[in-house]
């Protein structure tokens, strides 16, 4: 019997080293911001610019000398965790940033469905927490944003989908139509089959609609897809005028040199491909192709500030990707919620959300940022037009003020 | 087998378990108490699966989709029936053991790898019905589970009264899956584990029992599944397709399939590694590759078996392998 | 004596090759029949065919006046016909007891005047007692056969077909068997042995059937067998 | 007409993307008798060598031959360091194939990022038959796939080795008693699996742009071709990669593009249904329990 007692408390001592003791108390005056996204496994590739973009805000607040809260100034502290692509340690990183170190606001994460689950997490615990997910749109309602409602605190660093679908779509075709030559009347669009394809293509359906497009059919790949040519042959039977990419830049990347090998239609839109990744992979293509970053482009933009953002972006070591431009949709709102944290003049989550809510704030992506009553933001969207074999230009497009009939 | 005998090898799981009950009074941090929720969560399913592998020597890559049959029956039950937790875990049992069996009948035409890689696409196929299963199956955004969990009257969302219940059910699946283990069913598995054609001639409907396995894996994955939806609250398709599942083998594997706290110990080693190895995340997930590599290199009958062994030499006992069926090590 | 196996016409056919060419073959209650025959003259298809592992291409296998032909081997065992294999076989993994103890677990019919129902008494009654912890695994040849045999008994069986129960066993190792088998009669087990070692039949068998490239030729009482001049001019090739 | 006659080209050209994988998978796994899930991960890391080669200037012919030299060095070791070990417990190669999965994708990464990387491809010229077109790089990937089956086909079925490699899959000890090297021969065929891992890789990178995950999905269609032509079965694997190549151009075509893996999915569960051990018959593999 005794043996058998020793090899149990064995076995339990080695689960005891393990739960170390919550971290040491944190210095006096300094606010901890925490961001859960993917830094390793398959998501990382966008995972990794929610810590860069975030990681630059802070060093630049701190620099500035950190923000005046009432009569305290407080230095931010920045924890990043990674979640390793896995929903549970998306989840443990979540409960330990809310309940073991108390950080006062959560950016990310990276992924739909982790960022829903986080949710139900730093909700009930009165946390802010701001992710770049356009999905949320699905449970930021007038009822749930309420005081008191499940996602008072949580708040979309994107537009709402018909406003960036609407201004997408008249972009592409304003753009597009001069260099093709011949009026656009015919789109068909190509989605990963994932959340966030079939969230958004349901919206930029309507957008097109709503610009006049014929879209006879929209094609949805298995989110994994290398060889698009039968997708792409089926498109070109339909004999469209454009074919619109839509939105993981990777997938759209590899798909378009084959649809250039089929010649599938004399012109494409690439959603979430930077012109930066066009010039920097030397790609090139016989027809026009117009492309679209979420939210303003790194390689060639009109908007002057993002220059100097993204020189600072890559200068901080993040590597140059075709996500590079999503770390925007983080930056811009640590420097936010400082602002409402200055204006609100105490770090109370339900002050600050009534801050949030009334406050217009000059970012890199817009001079004028504001949520809307739904806690989403509503800005212009870039979008660029290559020419064949050539240069490439852009223009910011405004937001339709509704959204379009259903 | 004198039962007195066989109570013995439950004994060390049962004092594990009394420990692993009073870890929040070392008030542990909230992030070891979600991991191991997680990770008590995977257990559930894995001693499933050790019935399927470590008894029946037939090994599934779809267990997961079952977690997730489990996990969506909570989801739909509680949406569209209001039935709340504790009444799902008995219904979503019985579904997840229906889909098993669905999974288990071309286990008796078809073995080995070519039934694992069968198992490997009925999990992609379950993902994939998930996905394009429109507003009822919440297509790719999965599913949110809204209802509340409670016993008599007491809240179970507060995190340590939710890792004590899963505690208790991981307590129910060790018991279960020792009851099966030193039964006469158990027996009879691993009958067809050895040697299905001795098996037949010694009366045993192999293709009956073989189903029969499938089932007891599916009712486990199935509570599995509840637990899991309610403690994320929100479930979507790519939570339960082919990599997870392969996880799960691999935990099962190098935990050791055929001891009963082989589940228990893969859960808690594959869950609780890469906690050890805090470096960047990209170098912490290259050491965490390489320490998978060592153990199952070191420990080639896995981590219970090893530990075992390692603990027979250093109290220098005869270092002959135990003979409780239920210690056995993994033969070829 | 009721005839307790009757096989009629029994046809096994593999692609081109025909292993058995229409055998009868009855075994009655109480007898340990013996069937004999050179290498590759059906006998193993013959059990085989009866035993549920093959299922025959014509004629008809009737068990207690029931016809049971081609039903699946766990069926065959349940109706109380039990076999040992050509090459003895076991649960390697699983200790010599709980080998045995699974046999016991799965015989269905209620046959109570069967000696040996536990398996602590199968491990005594073949001497294997003192390995019953052991990994069936590990055992040397001839205690697998002895394993073995334990294991068909197990299921309380009225029949028992024994498929070359002496291959690989030295002389010693032999007689023991032989002396177990021959108890099995008073215990209501009757006997069906299969083999080639002639000295080994006429020990245990009273009866002799031998077949020849899958037919009978020769049905009948040992000596009389042994001496009738077409077994010898095929099976011995000339004058014993 | 014509996209009739597209999609079935773009059905054969799938087709020989995932045959060369399952050529690999299925002499690795049939005949050598090891579990190696990072099979995927082989194929990237030939891609990435290919990528590395063709940035810093070399030839793209000679920066396949590199791929597949390097990738058949680092099967080697792999074999000779860990695989050796497993080959008494197939389930156990298992294990450490996952383990490898996660230490070579993350290698990759800490060295060169998890962006995606391309080269500009090797030949350009798109012919165009009445509308049906065809890139040329991509008949050069068809051909080169059936020249190396042809080749492989006869090491391994016609030739004395390839004799002895199949009984030493079936019964090892036997096959060692007969005086096969069983050891060498299982090394030898794994660093042949892996240098076609290698040219695999170079081949995709030609035609697609790759992530370090690329391979990992791959992989999964290779091992699931192999599995129904019959493990070893060179043959099986190729006749079983145009059928899933065929039907996933036209269920991607003509049928619900967003079930188009179930298409293949079930495919398969069909056919290992109605031939338990493949089309057209292999080896059972590893030992499972």
């Amino acid at each position: 019997m005794k043996s058998v007692l020793l090899r149990g408390a064995v076995v339990a001592l080695f689960l005891g080293a393990v739960a170390y003791p919550a971290l040491a108390q944190d210095a006096a005056d300094t606010i901890k911001i925490g961001v859960v996204a993917a830094e390793s496994g398959a998501f990382v590739s966008a995972g990794h610019t929610l810590p860069a973009g975030v990681g630059l805000a802070v060093k630049e607040i701190n620099d500035e000398g950190g923000i005046k809260v009432g009569d305290k100034t407080y230095k931010l502290e920045l924890l990043k965790r990674d979640d390793r692509t896995d929903i549970s340690t998306a989840i443990a990183a979540t409960q330990e940033l809310v309940r073991d170190e108390k950080v006062a606001a959560i950016f990310g994460s990276e992924t739909h469905d982790f960022t829903l689950a986080m949710a139900k997490i730093t909700q009930p615990a009165k946390v802010l927490h701001f992710a770049g997910n356009s999905t949320l749109a699905k449970v930021l309602t007038d009822s749930s944003v309420a005081s008191g409602g499940e996602d008072h605190y949580l708040f979309q660093t994107e537009p709402q989908e018909f406003q960036r679908s609407g201004s997408t779509a008249r972009g592409v075709l304003k753009l597009l139509e001069p260099l093709v030559g011949h009026p656009l009347k015919k789109s068909v669009l190509i989605v990963g089959n994932d959340a966030t394809g079939q969230f958004l293509s349901s919206y930029y359906l309507a957008a097109l609609k709503s610009e006049g497009q014929e879209v006879p059919d929209i094609i949805f790949y298995p989110p994994d897809t290398t060889d698009f040519s039968p997708f792409l042959t089926r498109a070109k039977s339909l004999k469209p005028d454009v074919v619109h990419f839509w939105y993981n830049g990777d997938s759209t990347l590899t798909a378009l040199p084959q649809a250039l090998e089929l010649g599938v239609a004399p012109s494409y839109f690439l959603f979430g491909v930077d012109p930066g990744i066009w010039k920097e992979q030397g790609l090139s293509a016989d027809v026009p192709v117009a492309m679209s970053c979420v939210p303003v482009c790194w390689g060639e933009s009109s908007n002057p500030k993002a220059k100097a953002y993204f020189d600072a972006y890559f200068a901080a070591g993040a590597p140059k990707g075709v996500t590079s431009s999503v770390s925007l949709l983080y930056y811009d709102y640590v420097h936010f919620l400082a602002e409402a944290w200055e204006k609100a003049g105490s770090l109370d989550p339900d002050k600050t959300v009534e801050a949030l809510k009334t406050l217009h704030h000059k970012g890199v992506v817009s001079d004028d940022l504001a949520f809307n009553a739904t806690h989403q933001v509503t800005h212009a969207t870039e979008v660029c037009a290559a020419a064949p074999g050539g240069d490439i230009t852009c223009a910011m497009q405004e937001p339709p003020a509704d959204a379009p009939k259903q | 087998m004198p039962a007195s005998h066989s109570f013995r090898s439950l004994l060390p799981v049962l004092i594990l378990l009394v420990l692993l009950a009073l870890v929040p009074l070392l008030s542990p941090s909230n992030r070891f108490v979600s991991l191991a929720i997680s990770a008590g969560i995977n257990v559930i399913a894995l001693y499933g699966l050790s019935v399927l592998f470590g008894q029946t020597g037939i090994l599934s890559m779809g267990h997961a989709a079952l977690v997730g049959i489990g996990a969506y029956t909570a989801a739909i039950l509680a949406r569209d029936f209001n039935i709340g937790f504790w009444l799902s875990i008995p219904l979503a049992g019985i579904m997840a053991a229906i889909v098993a069996a669905l999974i288990g009948i071309p286990s008796l035409r078809v073995s080995g790898h070519h039934f694992v890689i069968m198992t490997f696409a009925f999990g992609q196929l379950l993902a994939i019905i998930l996905t394009n299963g429109g507003d009822y199956t919440g297509a790719a955004s999965g599913l949110d589970v809204q209802q509340p969990v409670a016993l008599f009257g007491l809240s179970i969302d507060v995190l340590t009264h939710y890792y004590l219940t899963v505690v208790f059910f991981v307590a129910l699946s060790a018991i279960a899956s020792w009851a099966i283990i030193n039964s006469r069913y158990g027996r009879t598995l691993r009958a067809i584990r050895e040697n299905e054609k001795l098996a037949a001639s010694l009366g045993i409907n192999v293709g009956r029992h073989k189903i029969g396995a499938f089932i007891v894996s599916g009712v486990f994955a199935g509570v599995s599944g509840v637990l899991l939806a309610y403690f994320l609250r929100h479930i979507s398709p790519s939570q339960f397709s082919s990599f997870p599942s392969i996880y799960l083998a691999l935990m099962v594997m190098i935990g050791g399939a055929r001891l009963l706290l082989g589940p228990l110990a893969g859960g808690i080693l594959v869950a609780f590694l890469p906690e050890l190895l805090n470096l960047d995340p990209v170098q912490s997930r290259i050491l965490y590759g390489v320490c998978l590599i060592a153990v199952i290199l070191l420990l080639p009958n896995g981590l219970i078996a090893g530990i075992i062994a390692g603990w027979h030499k250093m109290f220098d006992r005869r270092a002959a392998q135990p003979s409780e069926p239920a210690v056995e090590r993994e033969g070829k | 004596m009721a005839a307790l196996l009757d096989i009629k016409g029994l046809r096994k056919q593999f692609g081109g090759v025909t292993a058995l060419a229409g055998v009868d073959l009855t075994v009655n209650e109480g007898e340990i029949l013996g069937v004999v025959g050179p290498n590759g003259s059906g006998k193993t298809t013959l059990f085989n065919s009866v035993t549920g592992v093959h299922r025959p291409t014509a004629g008809t296998v009737s068990w207690r006046g029931r016809d049971i032909t081609g039903i699946p081997a766990n069926a065959v065992s349940r109706a109380g016909i039990a076999y040992t294999f050509q090459q003895a076989m076991a649960f390697p993994g699983l200790s010599v007891f709980e080998n045995v103890q699974i046999a016991t677990e799965h015989c269905s019919n209620t046959l109570t005047n069967r000696p040996w129902t536990t398996p602590a008494s199968l491990l005594e009654f073949v001497g294997l007692s003192g390995l019953s912890g052991e990994k069936a695994g590990i055992l040397p040849f001839g205690r697998l056969r002895l394993l073995g045999l334990a294991l068909a008994l197990a299921t309380r069986p009225s029949l028992i077909l024994l498929d070359e129960p002496a291959a690989g066993l030295n002389d010693r190792e032999t007689t023991t068997l032989v002396h177990l088998v021959e108890q099995f009669p008073e215990h209501g087990i009757s006997v069906c042995v299969i083999d080639h070692d002639m000295k080994l039949m006429q020990m245990l068998c009273r009866r002799l059937a031998v077949l020849d490239f899958g037919s009978k030729i020769a049905d009948g009482p040992t000596a009389d067998v042994l001496n009738d001049p077409k077994v010898l001019e095929v099976y011995l090739g000339g004058a014993l | 007409m014509d996209i009739l006659l597209q999609q079935i080209l773009n059905g054969l050209s799938i087709a020989s993307v995932i045959t060369l994988i399952a050529v690999g998978v299925t002499l690795i796994f049939g005949l050598t008798g090891i579990i190696n899930f990072a099979h995927g991960e082989f194929l990237m890391v030939g891609s990435i060598v290919t990528w590395l080669a063709v940035a810093n200037g070399i030839s793209f012919w000679l920066a396949i031959l590199l791929a597949m030299i390097v990738v058949a060095v680092m099967g080697f070791a792999l074999e000779r360091g860990l695989f050796r070990f497993t080959l008494e417990r197939p389930t156990n190669g298992f294990i450490v194939s996952l383990g490898l999965i996660i230490v070579l994708q993350h290698i990759v990464i800490f060295f060169w990022n998890a962006n995606q990387k391309s080269i500009p491809r090797p030949l350009n010229t798109i012919w165009e038959m009445g509308g049906v077109r065809i890139a040329s790089v991509r008949v050069m990937v068809i051909f080169i796939t059936a020249a190396v089956v042809a080749m492989t086909f006869v090491a391994v079925t016609r030739s004395r080795y390839g004799r002895a490699l199949r009984a030493s899959v079936e019964d090892r000890d036997t096959a060692a008693l007969m005086g096969i090297p069983v050891r060498r021969y299982i090394t030898g065929v794994f660093v042949l699996g892996s240098a076609l891992a290698g040219l695999g890789g170079g081949l995709l990178i030609a035609l697609f742009p790759i992530t370090p995950f690329t391979g990992g999905t791959m992989v999964m269609k290779g091992f699931a071709v192999a599995l129904m032509g019959g493990l070893g079965n060179l043959t099986g694997a190729v006749v079983a990669g145009l059928i899933l190549g065929i039907v996933e151009g036209l269920s991607a075509g003509y049928g619900f593009s967003e079930w188009t893996d179930a298409y293949s999915f079930g495919l398969m569960i069909l056919v290992l249904l109605f031939r338990p051990n493949g089309l057209f018959g292999g080896t059972s593999g590893p030992k499972m329990a």
